[in-house]
């Protein structure tokens, strides 16, 4: 029964598939980068001046070297830690936070709801990308900015459609009936609402992960995320573009890694988010189509 | 209609206001940017001497009404790298950038409208063949923007030499950097066309259409109009990220415009110039939502109609 | 698309440039920049004098001067040198030029590279007297940096965004931040450019430089990446020039605050940098490390007797360790780089970090951007520990490059009596054999203290079109005027 | 209404035989079999799910890309089933045409209903754009909308639903069409108001003889207009016949359970409705449903031919209340309702006046009926009773006690007294959380039971509502509505209130589910001696439940006081619309 219902989803639904991919693929990539310091054959930072550009396979190096002749295939298993660990930290701040005033305002309703509904209006009158630009070049840049910045323009996007499910659901029947049996109002909201926002939430956070790799990696690119000498992919290709006419590798294959890492995480966030409408029965029926979240992307 | 314009342009002006005094913080609590301005060398005296002319010694509160009176007059001090109005450096390189923008948007509505057609007009019919489209859009939004830019200046550019990969020189010199543009906004965009088009097409109405005798291309029409609403909103939303795609694409592709300024004026810590820059793209912004609230009033009659509740 | 290449515009009579900088001001007073503003500006303006590619010091609006007392300096202009509207450009607007540059309220940039200049009097039409308060031997070769505005056109105009000059080229069009676009000039007085039509392209991105270059948009680019040299000299359509500048590299140390204080600490960074394996790997060997000198061979005063520190790590490590550094108290240091301002400059830092950690130096990297940079080091007086920079003296004269290493000077960081005392009086002296006597005297004082670690010359590499000729300099300036198309084959 | 027949000899206008209709898996229709005549109106009815749409759209090959089509359907003749989309396109609207349940859903929401009038004529009509919108605007006057020239250039949500529905029957006119299907078309509308527009439809048909088949489940409606009914359960086609027939001598079991489950005005009030498994057994003894979807199964021969009479219960359900009816006022009133006004703000400044001076009482132990249209403030007073909204002005007594001015304390010690029953028995159950925690979540509050407890008094709970209790660890997502409308009740039994509000607590219900829950309603007031508030906008069920019944329109009470008063001598001209306009099966004519 249960496998007949399964693979008919799977047949109704052509992302189900590629989301076990995105799920397997981004858990890969979490493994190796957890994994880095004991399966990378060298140090990611250790430079060997006498064999830079060093094309893949060449004195050794699986995927060649830089310019500084680090070992390319090092630094590529390192490379995903800035992002992964800013990316994962900004999604639970923004998440949390996010989260939290989305089921306040749309709780409370009244003046919480107006003044953080401006508020939100008026962060997303500020291009995310320019906002962190300019927390970043003038506020200085660390990794804890960084996250900082990237969860600020990250929690709009949770606040919204938790509100918005929180005002469908506040008038809910069944929000109605915990009231009635004399609950009080935030235990209504731990238990009957937070519960109800759950999935989304859930959904949101893993497109917003790639949202926030890919923040990261636009800042890092721009020379205000990651620094050198640090293996960050953004910062990689950043340093590797001028060297694209002689040596390819050293720009693309970073690149590569963040594509697969952005998509895996983009292919879990759908994979959700249609299971979600899949399985959601009315609830999620009643849902614009808008509600689930397209994932953001920074270009 | 006219109370549902004044409530839009109400709330269009606050949130200018906000995104203005937040940018206003950054800058303030910073440093003295009379620190900055001061020439090479200036002893304590000459700063203070500069700090005062320019007003920064004045309390932020006095400063902080000072700039939004300038803001108003649209009377920006000058450039510290251009020595001259940040607002007429700003102005100067409008037209590339809104060239770029403009071009990437239409390319972006393009592509959204073939792809969404192609695979929310099956209205879940044909599968994987009617999908494919979307995949080509999930693969574009999940590739970095520099990523694209970087991959398309060494294909088309370098290895092909097809096309110009850098500066605005002539229209050829256009398509890299407005396709790679085009590439941040289409997913978006299609995704959207794609899902409210299907759910259009689930609606009762477009079932009376076919009841009445309709062809499918003309309840496809009929769904079309309908699914424009959020396709709308997104498009208004995007103009968020098509801005700052500018940032990106303008630096990967040296491309003269109002982005790449405002990368160098943060580096150079212009603050003048980074000011004129932000209020320019923070109203650009602002003023295309609001076109975008107008428009979904002329796209739904009940919007239209019920001005009080939004 | 055939008309982007190069062949095209050979035969329009044009030519495309790429600047690696947005031009910020049409001043030619007001900027100090010789690869951008000033390249640009310079085929607008004439100045009285001008620096050949040779690097010699030759004729442009004046004919000749002499020195006819040791404070006065005596220029015989050209009489045929007009501006643009036809105004004469004459004793009186060279007087006009040096006032509006000395008075302080104008607060214009060019002024701090004129320390002794005091004023001009104009002695007839088309003579005029310029006076230093002491003997000033290396006036003319600054003057080469004064272009001369016409006094009535300033009068009635910003010079900051229009330009009227007496130079080959007029402009076209030109927006802030934008494209600059020249057109010879009909009316010019001196010898007519090669080339008719020059657009200065800004591209800050390196890569977009080069692949500009490569795919025939860009017929001209300076100051080249190393790393690319190899691609580009492979490429048919184009000639690579490579050659010394006179920028010498280095990573300044602070000697006044921290560690570096300590003369063992100095040394112990210059043997633990392997400048050889820098130069072979990032340079292309392009240059060779410098003989612990702060001057490249281009200056009068070089001293061709020195050496540089060898690499020697064992060395280094020991010293560290006399200074009471060593694995239970390493010593960490700031290294700040002004991000994407020198040639290499990022890698060369990240390649001195590493060597520096082999010895046990815990080196961690700043990349900032260069206002910033600068302001911290001259403004704020707040430099790191250490920091990497590259340094010219516009004049090529040991003197004055030096004077950024004197005790009182703002840039020095490093309080040293002997060689403070040797450059002075260097500076003031008129015998040519003392003077060299004193500033080779001051080379070793320099080399033995350390106040820098010594890497090497930046080097030049410049990418042209096959067929533009033109002769590449050792300094930074990229001159239309220089410029010409071969016939074509 | 309609009592005319046409000739039986008159070959079919529609003959459906051997229909099947199947999504996936699941055979929404199973070898249906049965016509329509030309200018006969034929009834399709059967409870949710039955497959009722699923045929009516199937004719017209609407029936979507998941859905397998079998058997025939032949319009004149002309197989339609299986049609390639030109073919259906020429018929849809020009021949058969549908009228859908939602008319704002079914209505293009971006347009003039002008312009949708005029592009469904020129479809099939080679008409200039001028004719076409004459022709819409005929239309519209047909349909009996006032200033129809003006109307028609107005969009769909600026109508009410009961001048949509016109529209919709406007639409499905505009090319005079052989045969109309209409799916459900005035269920979502007033009583009054489908009224009107049944009896516009049956005029319409009468005036141009059209045939229409007319999708329901309310047999008042089928008894008062169509001249044939098809009964469908679960896919198949169980009994078909003249109306008369089917209602008064149903030969299939399901028929006969199903019309005598259905209240009615002739009724005694009070009296525990028949429910349908309860028929079928005292009918057959134990059927599964799936052999009770047999059509070939008959009444035994011996069975009456009118419902069964239910267990001898007296038919008191009313008559303690009907004593005390007189003092609830003197005092001995549980609840007491005084000049009740309740406003919602509308935008920033205005507000809107939703209950507007509205008193009266409810005695313990008693029924209150309260009756109106939809909008008229029913929901409202509600609200206002559990302290879910705050009213404008006037006073609600509880034992005394004035419970508009509660803090959030006074509230919660309100709760175990005032419980409520909801309408939808989707929503009002949290999806994410177990049936035992929903009904238990009062106790653990304001009881100081333990856990184990506390799990023993859900059981009895769920017992008491007749629900099996190792349901408790059930999530509602398993439940069918009826189930989960017990659980609901369940749960506002748990802390034993005082008075217990139903909100229209069947109206989302089939009509074989609606009667049991009536009578578990009916069971525990008189069991717990609940007073219990008895919202309805079905006179019928109100009548059902209720000794006191007040009508309530546009916020104010129109008329209140002794069920058989209001019932046989309304005082208002409102009440008495609303009683005309019931349709309510008439069980007379079944026992004749
Ligand atoms: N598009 C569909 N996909 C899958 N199953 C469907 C679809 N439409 C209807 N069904 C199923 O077919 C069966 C019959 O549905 P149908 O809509 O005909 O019922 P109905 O008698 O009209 O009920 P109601 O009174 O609720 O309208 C139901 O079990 C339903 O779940
Ligand atoms: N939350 C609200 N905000 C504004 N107006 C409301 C709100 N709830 C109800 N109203 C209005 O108050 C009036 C009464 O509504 P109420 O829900 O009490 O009616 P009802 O009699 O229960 O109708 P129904 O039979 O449709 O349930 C209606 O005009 C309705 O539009
Ligand atoms: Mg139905
Ligand atoms: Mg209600």
């Amino acid at each position: 029964m249960r496998k007949t219902r399964k693979s008919r989803a799977a047949r109704r639904n052509p992302f189900f598939s590629a989301g076990a991919f995105g799920a397997f693929v981004l858990g890969a990539i979490v493994l190796v980068t957890l994994l880095a310091p004991l399966i990378a054959p060298h140090d990611p930072l250790a430079q060997d001046l006498a064999h830079t550009n060093a094309a893949p396979g060449e004195h050794g190096y699986l995927l060649g070297t830089d310019q500084l002749g680090r070992d390319l295939l090092s630094r590529l298993l390192y490379g995903a830690r800035t992002p992964l660990l800013v990316g994962v930290l900004a999604v639970l701040c923004g998440g949390l936070f996010g989260t939290a005033l989305g089921l306040l305002a749309g709780f409370t309703r009244g003046w919480p709801d107006q003044v953080l509904s401006r508020l939100t209006d008026i962060q997303l009158a500020l291009p995310s990308i320019l906002l962190a630009l300019l927390v970043l070049s003038f506020g200085g840049q660390s990794t804890a900015v960084l996250v900082l910045v990237i969860a600020l323009t990250g929690w709009p996007a949770y606040f919204r459609l938790v509100r918005a499910r929180v005002l469908a659901l506040r008038t809910s029947e069944y929000v109605e009936a915990s009231l009635t049996q004399g609950i009080p109002a935030w235990r209504v909201a731990v238990r009957d609402l937070l519960p109800g926002v759950r999935g989304l939430v859930a959904v949101t956070a893993t497109l917003d992960l790639s949202r926030a790799v890919l923040m990261e990696a636009g800042l890092s690119y721009l020379g205000l995320g990651a620094q050198a000498p640090e293996a960050d992919w953004g910062l990689m290709v950043s340093e590797g573009q001028g060297q694209l006419l002689s040596s390819w590798w050293i720009a693309v294959l970073p690149g590569l890694g963040l594509v697969f890492l952005v998509i895996s995480a983009n292919l879990l966030g759908d994979h959700l988010a249609h299971r979600r409408e899949d399985h959601g029965g009315r609830e999620a029926a009643a849902e614009p189509s808008l509600a689930a979240p397209t994932p953001a992307r920074t270009p | 209609m006219l109370a549902f314009v004044l409530r839009r342009l109400g709330m269009t002006l606050v949130a200018v206001w906000g995104a203005l005094s937040a940018v206003f913080l950054v800058l303030h609590t910073s440093g003295d940017p009379a620190l900055m301005m001061a020439p090479v060398g200036a002893d304590e005296e000459q700063i203070a001497a500069l700090s005062h002319a320019l007003g920064y010694d004045r309390p932020i509160a006095e400063q902080y009404v000072a700039f939004f009176g300038d803001v108003l007059r649209g009377d920006f001090p000058d450039s510290l790298t251009f020595q001259q109005s940040a607002l007429h450096v700003v102005w100067e390189r409008l037209p590339a950038t809104l060239t770029l923008a403009a071009t990437a948007l239409a390319l972006a509505c393009l592509g959204a409208a073939a792809a969404g057609l192609w695979a929310g007009g099956a209205g879940g019919r044909g599968g994987a063949r009617r999908e494919w489209p979307m995949w080509l859009v999930f693969l574009a939004q999940s590739v970095p923007g520099f990523y694209i830019g970087v991959l398309l200046v060494w294909i088309f550019g370098v290895e092909l030499r097809w096309l110009p990969t850098s500066g605005a020189a002539g229209p050829a010199a256009l398509i890299l950097p407005a396709v790679t543009l085009a590439c941040g906004v289409t997913p978006p965009l299609a995704r959207v066309f794609r899902n409210s088009l299907r759910g259009e097409l689930a609606r009762p109405y477009t079932r009376t259409g076919t009841a009445l005798g309709m062809s499918r291309a003309r309840v496809l029409r009929h769904a079309a109009h309908g699914s424009m609403l959020p396709v709308v909103t997104v498009l208004g939303l995007e103009a968020g990220a098509l801005l700052g795609g500018t940032v990106i694409v303008e630096s990967v592709f040296s491309w003269p415009g109002v982005g790449q300024l405002v990368i160098t004026a943060l580096q150079n810590e212009d603050y003048p110039l980074v000011l004129a820059d932000l209020t320019f793209l923070i109203t650009a912004f602002v003023l295309v939502n609001l076109i975008v609230d107008l428009l979904y009033g002329l796209l739904d009659p009940r919007v239209r109609h019920s001005s009080g509740r939004s | 698309l055939s008309a982007a290449s190069p062949a095209a515009r050979a035969r329009r009579s044009e030519a495309v440039i790429g600047l690696s900088a947005a031009v910020t001001t049409l001043d030619p007073m007001n900027t100090t920049s010789v690869g951008t503003d000033l390249s640009v500006l310079s085929s607008v303006y004439s100045s009285l004098v001008t620096r050949r590619p040779d690097l010699s010091i030759g004729p442009d609006a004046a004919v000749s001067w002499d020195r006819p007392e040791p404070t006065r300096w005596r220029f015989r202009l050209d009489g045929n040198a007009a501006f643009a509207d036809g105004t004469p450009l004459d004793a009186e607007a060279v007087a006009w030029n040096v006032a509006r540059l000395l008075d302080d309220g104008n607060a214009l940039r060019m002024t701090s590279n004129f320390p002794l200049l005091r004023g001009a009097e104009p002695v007839d039409a088309h003579t005029v007297d310029l006076i230093t308060a002491e003997p000033d031997a290396d006036l003319p070769a600054a003057l080469s940096f004064l272009y001369l505005l016409s006094p009535g056109w300033a009068a009635r105009h910003n010079p900051a965004t229009e330009a009227m000059g007496s130079g080959p080229y007029e402009i076209v069009r030109y927006s802030p931040g934008g494209n600059v676009e020249l057109r010879a000039r009909p009316g010019y007085w001196g010898p007519a450019p090669a080339i008719r039509d020059i657009t200065f392209r800004i591209t800050p991105s390196e890569s977009a430089r080069v692949s500009g270059l490569l795919s025939g948009e860009l017929d001209m680019v300076a100051g080249l990446d190393p790393q690319d040299l190899e691609r580009l000299a492979a490429d048919r359509a184009l000639t690579v020039h490579q050659l010394d500048t006179t920028r010498m590299a280095f990573i300044k140390l602070n000697t006044l605050t921290g560690p570096m204080r300590d003369i063992r600490v100095r040394h112990a960074v210059n043997y633990a940098v392997d400048k050889r394996a820098i130069t072979g790997s990032l340079l292309k060997d392009t240059v060779d490390p410098s003989p612990g000198q702060l001057l490249t061979a281009d200056y009068a005063g070089h001293d061709d007797g020195l050496t540089g520190y060898p690499y020697d790590p064992e060395r280094a490590r020991a010293l560290l360790a006399e200074a009471g550094f060593g694995p239970g108290r390493p010593l960490s240091v700031e290294l700040t780089v002004p991000s994407g301002q020198y040639v290499a400059g990022d890698l060369i830092v990240q390649a001195v970090a590493q060597q520096l950690r082999q010895v046990g130096v815990r080196a961690s990297i700043n990349s900032i951007p260069f206002t910033v940079y600068m302001q911290k080091y001259l403004v704020d007086q707040d430099m790191s520990d250490m920091q990497y920079i590259t340094q010219a003296w516009p004049t090529l004269a040991a003197g004055g490059l030096y004077g950024l290493f004197v005790s009182d000077s703002p840039y020095a960081y490093w309080a040293d009596e002997e060689f403070t005392d040797a450059v002075t009086e260097a500076r003031a002296s008129t015998d040519t054999a003392r003077r060299d006597e004193l500033y080779a005297a001051a080379a070793r004082r320099a080399r033995e203290q350390a106040p820098v670690l010594f890497l090497f010359p930046q080097p030049g590499i410049h990418g042209t079109a096959k067929n533009l000729r033109w002769q590449p300099r050792p300094d930074d300036w990229v001159r239309p005027a220089e410029m010409a198309w071969k016939e074509a084959a | 209404m309609a009592q005319h027949h046409a000739a039986p000899a008159a070959p079919p206008l529609l003959r459906i035989s051997g229909l099947g209709v199947a999504f996936g898996g699941t055979a929404a229709v199973r070898d249906a079999s049965w016509e329509v005549r030309p200018g006969e109106i034929v009834g399709l009815v059967g409870e949710s799910g039955s497959g009722k749409s699923a045929t009516g759209l199937a004719v017209l090959g609407l029936h979507g890309p998941h859905a397998r089509v079998t058997g025939s359907i032949r319009l004149d003749g002309r197989e339609l089933a299986g049609a390639d989309e030109k073919t259906l396109r020429g018929i849809r609207g020009r021949r058969v045409a549908m009228i859908f349940q939602d008319a704002l859903d079914a209505l293009n929401p971006y347009r003039t209903v002008g312009a949708q009038l005029a592009e469904a004529y020129r479809l099939h009509h080679d008409a200039g754009r001028a004719a076409a919108r004459e022709r819409a605007v005929e239309l519209l006057e047909r349909v009996g909308i006032d200033r129809p020239a003006q109307r028609a250039r107005e969009y769909p949500h600026q109508f009410s639903g009961g001048m949509r529905q016109r529209v919709m029957i406007a639409l499905a006119l505009v090319n005079e069409p052989e045969l109309i299907i209409a799916d459900e078309p005035t269920t979502a509308l007033d009583a009054t108001v489908q009224a009107q527009v049944l009896g516009q439809l049956v005029r319409l048909q009468r005036e141009t003889g059209i045939a229409v088949v007319l999708i329901t489940h309310d047999f008042g409606v089928i008894e008062q207009v169509c001249d044939r009914v098809v009964v469908m359960y679960r896919g198949r086609v169980v009994e078909q016949g003249p109306t008369r027939r089917v209602l008064g001598g149903a030969v299939h079991p399901y028929t006969r359970a199903l019309v005598a489950s259905v209240p009615s005005m002739d009724d005694a009030p009070g009296r525990p409705l028949p429910t349908v498994p309860e028929v079928i057994g005292r009918l057959m003894g134990e059927v599964d449903e799936e052999r009770l979807a047999d059509p070939a199964l008959r009444v035994p021969e011996g069975a009456p031919r009118t419902a069964p009479e239910p267990a001898d219960e007296p038919a008191d359900a009313a008559e303690p209340a009907a004593a005390a009816g007189g003092t609830a006022a003197e005092g001995g009133a549980l609840l007491s309702v005084r000049d009740l006004t309740v406003t919602y703000p509308v935008g920033l400044r205005r507000s809107h006046t939703a209950v507007r001076g509205v008193s009266f009482d409810i005695a313990p132990g008693e029924t209150f009926g309260l009756v109106g249209e939809s909008g008229s403030g029913k929901s409202t007073v509600s609200r206002v009773l559990l302290g879910l909204k705050q009213p404008a002005a006037g006073q609600v007594l509880l034992d005394g006690e004035d419970i508009t001015r509660l803090g959030r304390r006074g509230r919660r010690r309100l709760a175990p007294r005032v419980q409520m029953v909801f309408q939808d028995p989707y929503g009002s159950l949290n999806p994410d959380r177990r049936v035992g925690d929903t009904v238990g979540a009062g106790l653990a509050l304001h009881t100081g039971l333990g856990r184990a407890e506390r799990r023993a008094r859900v059981a009895d709970l769920l017992t008491e509502v007749g629900l099996d209790p190792a349901l408790a660890d059930a999530y509602p997502g398993r439940l069918s509505g009826g189930m989960r409308q017990r659980v609901g009740i369940a749960r506002a039994l748990a802390l034993e209130p005082a008075l217990l509000i139903a909100d229209e607590p069947v109206s989302a219900l089939d009509v074989s589910v609606q009667a049991q829950v009536l009578n578990l309603l009916s069971d525990l007031r008189r069991r717990r001696g609940l007073a219990m508030l008895f919202v309805s906008h079905d006179l019928t069920v109100v009548r059902h439940m209720s000794s006191r019944i007040a009508v309530m329109r546009a916020g104010e009470i129109v008329e209140a006081g002794d069920r058989d008063q209001i019932m046989e001598s309304p005082a208002s001209d409102y009440t008495r619309a609303l009683l005309d306009a019931g349709y309510s099966i008439s069980r007379a004519g079944r026992a004749a």
